[in-house]
Parts: structure tokens; C-alpha cells; sequence
């Protein structure tokens, strides 16, 4: 259950299993969690970094002048330089606290789209979006008269640089792309993409939810204009995620929530903003959420997000091949590398009923269309299976799954 | 719960044969719903005589709940009167979610989805044809209802 | 420390205090906290309810079919069932989370004021009001064309229904109000001021962040057609608050919040919505919010909102009272019935100043503009001292509070 | 951290008789600034004698460190060239912080905000005149390069 390897931290995940409590309770001992892309299990540092803040310092931040107020501001604003370094950010000013990738999406699209777009400029956005990284941008078309341009993927999801640049046009003002792909596992050359899309004078925004907790990320060097992601997804308490984003756009964009904190001054009919990132946090932020966040931050970097990197590629891998194996299995997504997330389905079969099929033998996986209807629909299946997994599933569980969607595939055959 | 209480003989048949599945041509009602939460679609058409249904088909594809139960709604719903039909959606939907567990012994076949009332997120399974069916006899009453009015 | 009543519920301080874990910690064993109308502490059953979420079946709701993740949504929609009967709500579907009061007011500004109005439509709000109810119809206003009229307060900052039918017209669509000031402490006429708006054709959005926390409140009965309200001051979680609205209004509201969870089909170029409330739950919400936040509820109903209220009311007097007989100190706010917090200041000292020397006195007051700027102004000062009390305070705090504001005028007196 | 400590006799008596208060008639440069979380203002009045600042200026109410903080500021950088302000400003800004625990002997009143350090939700008392007076100089400066260039 270790991954060998001579020179690199390895990732022993026994060790790792204990640090997360929901493993131990009696009614999950059977419990093989394969739903991460959905939301991940958290640590017991992250849960107690959450009641800690409640039990020993609640209170509001930015404005006491008590001791657990300053302590709450402290490591409230702690967090945000955690995860600032975790992802190569320059600066923590570049880390704007928001519920999740979809809500930072959103802010983009109000408080940057609704500035700087025009009636007949150009949106791309991938045939492999999840919906938060399609519906903004419908909507910011249908407010600014702005067109929508589809980058299509091929049948087996991927992306072709080709075909972007032949979508590039003089009017794109924004190009919306997955990192990963959380219905396909799918891969993108963020780096290129940025380059050729910078070359058009055109900004990139990156939806970071499924690449952030898996693989090294810097945005800094990756050049993107704008990263969204998710705590949930990385460890991390629910309710809570970052908008990252160069500075001079941050400073350029307006707010869109307005009100507490977010506010310099106030008279009756207008009123002046807050500094960075603060601007873009109006009310009370989700505190404890973002204690936990940093909490699971100093995990992620504890174990090493190589390790964990490499540890995932081992299963995936593992995944794919056993799967691809089975008679009757079908395996969606590209070839080659992928994050740690495999689609498929079983021949008649609907993906509803295999994963509560699953469910009885203890194996949670997700089935339904991932929101990605528009790659569902690319691929002639109103929905499909999808197992992912993250540093604390091991082969053990990956061989056990598979022997399940066999046994599914067995129980219907019968009848069908 | 067992498994076999959920995929009982009778729904993986109405599964593999459904009935009344197609299109049809000239209904005089047409409704198409969609579970939000799993993209499953399906689409209703009705033929009125009077207050009765006369011939009803369904489109789409979906899992072995979904597809059984509307399957074997068709199956009880053609011939009935519309207060009738709607009487039994209530009915279905009280099993379904567990709130009751008999139903009358002329709808038996149904009995067979009690099972999903142990499997919540299955529930919308069991119901989006039966919800799909009650809103579109709504909307054939009121816009009989229209046309009389004119 | 107990409040006396034949017939009815009392409070036992010392008994809720011990559920109370933040008052057990040593370093705060000398901690009054009296800041509750910016956040509140957390009863244990709270915390728990959170972390049990995370350490026994940490899913994502709504789409997973296997048994965490049924469990989870099963808790998170029991959470919104909870609240919509504590405040009165008709239906669930009529309770949206969001954020908390900012992220609710925002969302009806947005969603249901860009659709609704048009340029020269008058927009009222009260002198008295939180920077989250200005705000969010300042950008509104500049949007649609709409204009702002102030409803002013006097003085002793109440407002009168005499000025309020002056300034309604033809053309007035919303008036937005709180119900408890969280400055002042004044309490409106909810009931009353809907019926004048009503009749005149206006919608009502009432601020509720004050007053759910601490009165019997029914949203139904007042009439109210908006209600917002925040989780952290009512016990509960931060990150997590509630939008109510009639249905009707829901209904014709646009969501805001686009991306996963609020959809039922995306197309490329368009999509179409799920029902309510997720129609305005896009993104993974704060599942663990969520449920604190219907165990907070359970708390409050457990001790009784109106004992709490009762409790409450008597700690404002005694405070109010103290305050004002000491000299050289003055007290803001009406006479009379006031929500439980008071403003202050201590002729020559800067709120500031008065904070930092009660905080070494273990003393958590707040001092500021308490996000009250047009209020600050009209009283004319910079900013206040403010105490805001809840069910864990007894009167010896209060008692020691007014004895270190006295003693904190002494401090500076011999200098000044 | 003892009371005393952040209350210096000399921080209270700047409070109480503040230097160099009041409005200034045709001021080469003038600021306002605020402190978000506290609603707090400053506003700072500057006339230049070359790169030397000639007269400085300042209005604006606020607690006793805020207070003293801007009245020993216009004390000690009233006729020091814009170089030499910026670093006592830097020097200042990290004493505050706690970053450093000393200061030149010309300027040592300003020790008696060292005790800020120990108080972070204070520090925005201590510094909001400090960070105005510095983008004061830069934006004067800009001005005046504008002005060359033309
Ligand atoms: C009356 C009032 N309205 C609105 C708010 C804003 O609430 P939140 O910061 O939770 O969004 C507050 C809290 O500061 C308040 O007291
Ligand atoms: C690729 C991707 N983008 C966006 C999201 C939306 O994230 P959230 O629901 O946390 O806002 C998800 C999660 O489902 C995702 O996988």
C-alpha cells in the first residue's frame, strides 16, 4: 500500500487513513469513498482547526479591538497567505475569500464581464465545462450582447489546440477553460493556452476545482488572469473557496457584493470601496471555513502534493486498465494521463442503477452527468458512472470497485 | 435493504419491455420533464375522450426505477378518468416516499416500487413521470377550460 | 441569574453558559463578551452538529446515490425545514441559503431589482440602516436609473411612520428596513410599515439579522415580502444565512448564482432552471452551515426565544440604566424598548480607546461605526462604543461592564 | 502587555494638545484618507520648498493613538527632504509592526508608539497618516514630474 520510490516523499496511506476520522466510525468500516471529485473527506486537522475557532476564539474579524477578535483577524488573514504560497499567488492581496469555484466564476463574470464587454465581443468556453464554468458566461452574453463560442472537444474529451485557434478572433475577450476536467479526468496545457490566448490579447480564467488538489499549481507562472477552486474539494470545510486574480484586474473589476467590510466610507446615494482583497468580501466571511481551509493546506503540503500526485496516477492508472478489461465496460475520457477520475458505463445498464448497486456493497461513486451536459451530450449518453480518488484510497479499494462493477454488470445480465 | 427489494422481477421487465414506449402523432397533450439533479428526461403524450384518457405513450430513456414506473403508469392510466388519475398519483407518490404501504389491489403491479422508499435520492426516479403527468393534466384542464371561455 | 417569572420559562444563565464551550477555555476564563451583535458564540451542540457532519457522513447533497451522501442531504434539507417553521415560512422552498443578510440582500437587489425596476422608480431606506442594506440599492439605483430617498431618523434614532408616508409615491417599489438596528438598538414597526407599503403598492425587505436572534419572529403574519437574515449572530455557523421570500417573488426572481445545483438543462447558448429554492443554491452550498445552523435553531427553541427575549430585555434595562447615571457618559439610541444592544461614548475618549482599555479588562465591546455611517452621521460622532448582549450574559457582567466604562473615564480623566 | 505601555504620558499629551492642527491656505498637496474599519479620517496638508517639505498640516479627529500618531508625524518631518521622510515612514510602518524595536535618537518620541506593536487591530490607528503622508509624497511627485514633461 506504498508507493515506492527511491528519492521522493512516498505516501503511506494507512498513515493517512487514521488522520480522517469519517474511516473509523463503525457504520463506515466498509466505506470505499470514490465521489472526491464530488466533494473530498477532511482530515482531523481540518475539522478541529474549525471547532477550535469556534470553541476557543469566535469572533468577528477585521474590526474588534479584543484579544479573540485579533486572534480570529489573524488567522483568518494567516489562511489567506497559506494558500497564497500554496498556489504561487505574488501576493495574498490576490486571494479573494468566496464560497466556491462557482461563486468565484460568478464574480467574475458580474464584476470583470459586465465592466469590460461589449455587444459582439467574443466568449470561448470548452465543450468540457462543468456548468459554473458555462452558465456565467451565457448569462454575462445574454446581459452585454456578447457572443458565445464553443471550443469543441473530440470524442474522447479532448482539447486541440488547433481548434482554438481557430476560435480565436480579434473580438475574444475571454477564454473559460477547466484546468481538469471533473467528468472526464481530461487534462489541459493551461500554459500553452495562456500563451496563444494572451498573444490574441485575450484573458484566460481557469477553473482550478479539480487540478488544485491533486498536482502543484502555480498560478503565477501559468500566467492566468483569473483561478477559481473550491476548499471542499481539497480537503477543506464546505462553503468556502478562492478567487485568485492578477492584481491590476482585481483592481480594475468592481465589486459584487456590496455591504459590511467591503465599504471605505458611506454617504446616502454612493460609496468607496474597501483595499484588496477585502473589496470583494462584503458581510461576514465563512471564518471558520477559512481557518479550515489553511488547515488543509498545511495537510496537503505535510504529505506533499507530489506525493499525493504520484500516489493518484498509480490508481488511475490502475483504474483505467482494470475497467477497459472488463467485457461489456465502457471507458470514457482520453488516453494517456488523466486526473484522478475515470467515467464509464455498462452496456444497458443506466449509471443510477449501478452506483446504488455499488452502494450495497459499500462503494460510493457518482452517477448522472457530472454537470456537464454538454460533454454528456457530445459523447451520446444522458449521464455516466464516474469513480475518483484521492490520497486516501488505495489499490486495495481500486481492485474491490472494480470487482463490483463487474458483479453489477453480472446481477442485471441475468435479466437483460 | 436488500437489493432485490429495490430491482424486483417486475420492474427489470417493464425495464426491458416497456410498455406504451413511442411517439405519437396528433396528441392532444405533450409534456417533457427533466430530473435536474441526474439529466434523465422524459416526455408524456396524451389522447383525451372527454374527462378520459384514451391513449397515452412516453419518450426517453432512464434507469430501471424511472423507466418501470413510468412504463407502468401508462399501463394504469389509459382508460381512466382524470380525477381518477390523479387520486392515484397522490397515492403513488405517498408509497413511494414511504408515508403509506398499500395500495388498491387493481394497481398492485406498483406495489413493486415500495422498495425506493428505502433509497431517497432514488425517489425522483420513481416520480418525475407521475409529477410530469399531474402538471400536464393541469394545464390540459386549464386550457380546456381556455378554449370554452373564448 | 436567574430571571423570575410564575408562569413562564426562565433562563438559567449559569446551566446555558456551561453549554457554552468558548467561557470554559482558561484564557478566557475572565472573558465578558458583549459583542454579540456581530457575532454570536457557539453552543456545543453547534459545533457538533458541524463536525459530526464532516467525521460521520461528509458528502455532497442532492446528486450522490449512495448512503453518506443521502444522509447528508436528507440533514441539509431538514436544516431548511427547521427555519422555515421557526420564522414561520409557509413553505421550505421559501428558505434560501446564501451567505448570510449581506449575500441576501444582494441577491434580491440583483435578482429581483434588475428585473423589476425601471429608471426614475424610487428605492426608501431608513438613516438607521446596516451598510448591507444601503449598498446593495446605491449600485442598484445607479443600474436601472432607480432613485434613493432616505427615510431620516431623528435624533434618538427612531424612525416615523408620519416621514415614511410622506416620502412613499407612485413610484416608490421598495422599501428596505431593518427590524433591529444593530447601532441604536431601535426596534421598528415591521407589521405597520408593511401595511402602509403594502397599500401603497411597495415591496418590504426587512432586515433580520437583529431581530431573529432574539424575538419571536413570523415572517408570515408581518408580511413581509423580503427577509434576511445571518446564521453567526443566532448561535449558528459562519458562512450560512437565509433569504425568505413569497413565493410568488421567488418565483419571478432571476437566480444570481449560476452554475451546478441550480440547474435542470444547459444548452451551449442557453440553460433552464431547477425548482425553488435550488433555483438560487448554485454551487456546492455550506452543507456543514447549514445543518449548525438548523442546530442552532434547535438550541433556540429548546431554551425558548421568548424566555431568551424576556432575559434579554432585562439585561438592556439594567445596562441602559447604569450607563446613563454615570457622568460624563452618554448613551445613543431611543428611550424605551430597544433590542439588546446599547451605544455609547465617554465625553473626550475615542470609542477606541474605550475598547482597548476594556479589553485588558477582558471586556469584548465593540467601538466603530458599526457599519452605520449615514447613523454615525446624523448623531454626529465618528463612531461609538457599543455592548450588545445575548442569553449567555448575566447582570454581574453587566454590572462589571459599567463599572470598567466608569473606571476607563477615570483612567484618561487625569490626563485630559 | 500593560495598559501604560500603549498609553505613554507623551502619546496622551499629543492627543490632547496635538502639533500643527488645523486647515492650511494653498497647500502644494493635500490628502484624505480613512480607515475602513473604524470610519476614522485624516487629512494631511503639505507646502514643498524644492524636495523639502516646508509646512505640514493636519485635520481629522480620532483615538489617542491615531491622534498622537499624526501630531508627532507632522513634528518630525516638518523640513526634511521627501528621501529622508520616506525612510522614517518605512522605519516607522516596522516599528509598529514589531518588526524592529528601534529608532534614530533624533526621532525618539516616536518610541512611545512602539507599544502599538502588541495591539495588531490598533496598528491601522498608528499608521493610517503614515501610509497617506507617503502616497501624498508619491502622488506630489508624479504631479511634478507631469509638470516637466510638459
Ligand atoms: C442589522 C444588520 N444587517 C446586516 C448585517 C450584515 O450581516 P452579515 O455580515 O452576516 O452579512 C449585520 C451584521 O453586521 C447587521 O447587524
Ligand atoms: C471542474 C469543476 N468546476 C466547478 C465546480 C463547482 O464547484 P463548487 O460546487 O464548489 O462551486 C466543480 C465541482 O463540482 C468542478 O468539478
Amino acid at each position: 500500500m506504498q508507493i515506492n520510490s527511491e528519492e521522493k516523499k512516498a505516501v503511506d496511506i494507512r498513515e493517512i487513513r487514521e488522520r480522517f476520522p469519517i474511516f473509523a466510525q463503525r457504520e463506515n468500516r466498509d466505506l470505499i469513498y470514490l465521489d472526491s471529485a464530488a466533494t473530498t473527506q477532511k482530515p482531523d486537522s481540518v475539522i478541529k482547526a474549525v471547532s477550535r475557532y469556534y470553541r476557543e476564539y469566535n469572533a468577528n474579524t477585521h474590526r474588534g479591538t479584543y484579544r479573540i477578535a485579533e486572534k480570529a483577524t489573524v488567522e483568518y488573514e494567516r489562511a489567506r497567505k497559506t494558500i497564497a504560497r500554496f498556489i504561487g499567488a505574488v501576493s495574498e492581496r490576490q486571494v479573494v475569500f468566496v464560497r466556491g469555484t462557482t461563486e468565484a466564476i460568478n464574480t467574475v463574470a458580474v464584476g470583470w464581464g459586465d465592466r469590460v464587454l461589449k455587444a459582439d465581443d467574443e466568449i470561448i468556453f470548452s465543450e468540457l465545462e462543468h456548468h459554473s464554468n458555462i452558465v456565467p458566461w451565457q448569462m454575462l452574453a445574454q446581459r452585454t450582447g456578447a457572443r458565445i463560442r464553443l471550443w469543441e472537444m473530440d470524442k474522447e474529451g479532448r482539447l486541440h489546440l488547433d481548434a482554438l485557434r481557430n476560435l480565436l478572433s480579434t473580438r475574444t475577450r475571454l477564454l473559460a477553460i477547466a484546468h481538469v476536467s471533473n467528468a472526464l479526468g481530461t487534462v489541459n496545457p493551461i500554459a500553452e493556452i495562456v500563451q496563444l490566448a494572451h498573444d490574441n490579447g485575450t484573458r484566460v480564467l481557469v477553473d482550478g476545482a479539480q487540478s488544485v488538489p491533486h498536482q502543484q499549481v502555480d498560478v503565477t507562472a501559468l500566467g492566468v488572469d483569473f483561478f477559481a477552486f473550491s476548499g471542499h474539494k481539497m480537503l477543506g470545510p464546505t462553503g468556502i473557496g478562492v478567487l485568485y486574480a492578477r492584481e491590476e484586474l482585481l483592481d480594475e473589476m468592481n465589486p459584487v457584493q456590496f455591504g459590511g467590510d467591503m465599504i471605505e466610507s458611506v454617504q446616502v446615494l454612493t460609496s468607496t470601496w474597501n483595499d484588496l482583497p477585502w473589496k470583494f468580501e462584503g458581510g461576514t466571511p465563512n471564518i471558520a471555513g477559512a481557518i479550515g481551509l489553511g488547515a488543509a493546506v498545511e495537510f496537503l503540503q505535510e504529505i506533499g502534493i507530489d506525493a499525493i500526485h504520484r500516489h493518484e496516477t498509480g490508481l488511475i492508472r490502475r483504474a483505467v486498465e482494470q475497467l477497459q478489461a472488463l467485457p461489456g465496460v465502457r471507458v470514457f475520457g482520453p488516453p494517456g494521463d488523466r486526473g484522478p477520475a475515470v467515467s464509464f458505463e455498462i452496456t444497458g445498464i443506466h449509471p443510477h442503477d449501478i452506483s446504488t448497486l455499488l452502494d450495497q456493497r459499500g462503494i460510493a461513486i457518482r452517477s448522472g452527468h457530472h454537470c456537464a451536459q454538454l460533454a454528456m451530450k457530445k459523447l451520446e449518453v444522458p449521464a455516466t458512472a464516474r469513480a475518483s480518488f484521492y490520497l486516501y484510497n488505495d489499490e486495495s479499494e481500486i481492485d474491490r470497485f472494480v470487482k463490483a462493477v463487474s458483479e453489477t454488470r453480472d446481477y442485471f445480465a441475468k435479466w437483460l | 435493504m436488500a437489493l432485490d427489494d429495490l430491482y424486483q422481477e417486475i420492474l427489470l421487465d417493464h425495464y426491458k419491455n416497456p410498455r406504451n414506449q413511442g411517439k405519437m402523432s396528433d396528441p392532444d397533450k405533450r409534456l417533457q420533464a427533466k430530473n435536474p439533479f441526474c439529466g434523465d428526461e422524459v416526455t408524456l403524450n396524451l389522447k383525451f375522450d372527454g374527462d378520459r384518457v384514451r391513449e397515452i405513450s412516453f419518450e426517453g430513456q432512464g434507469c430501471v426505477i424511472s423507466q418501470a414506473s413510468v412504463s407502468l403508469l401508462t399501463h394504469y392510466v389509459k382508460g381512466k378518468t382524470v380525477d381518477q388519475i390523479l387520486e392515484l398519483i397522490e397515492r403513488f407518490q405517498a408509497l413511494v416516499k414511504g408515508e403509506i404501504d398499500q395500495l388498491d389491489p387493481q394497481v398492485e403491479e406498483l406495489m413493486a416500487l415500495q422498495g425506493v422508499s428505502e433509497f431517497p435520492t432514488r425517489i425522483k426516479c420513481a416520480t418525475l413521470a407521475w409529477n410530469t403527468l399531474k402538471k400536464a393534466l393541469h394545464e390540459y384542464d386549464s386550457e380546456q377550460s381556455d378554449d370554452e371561455g373564448r
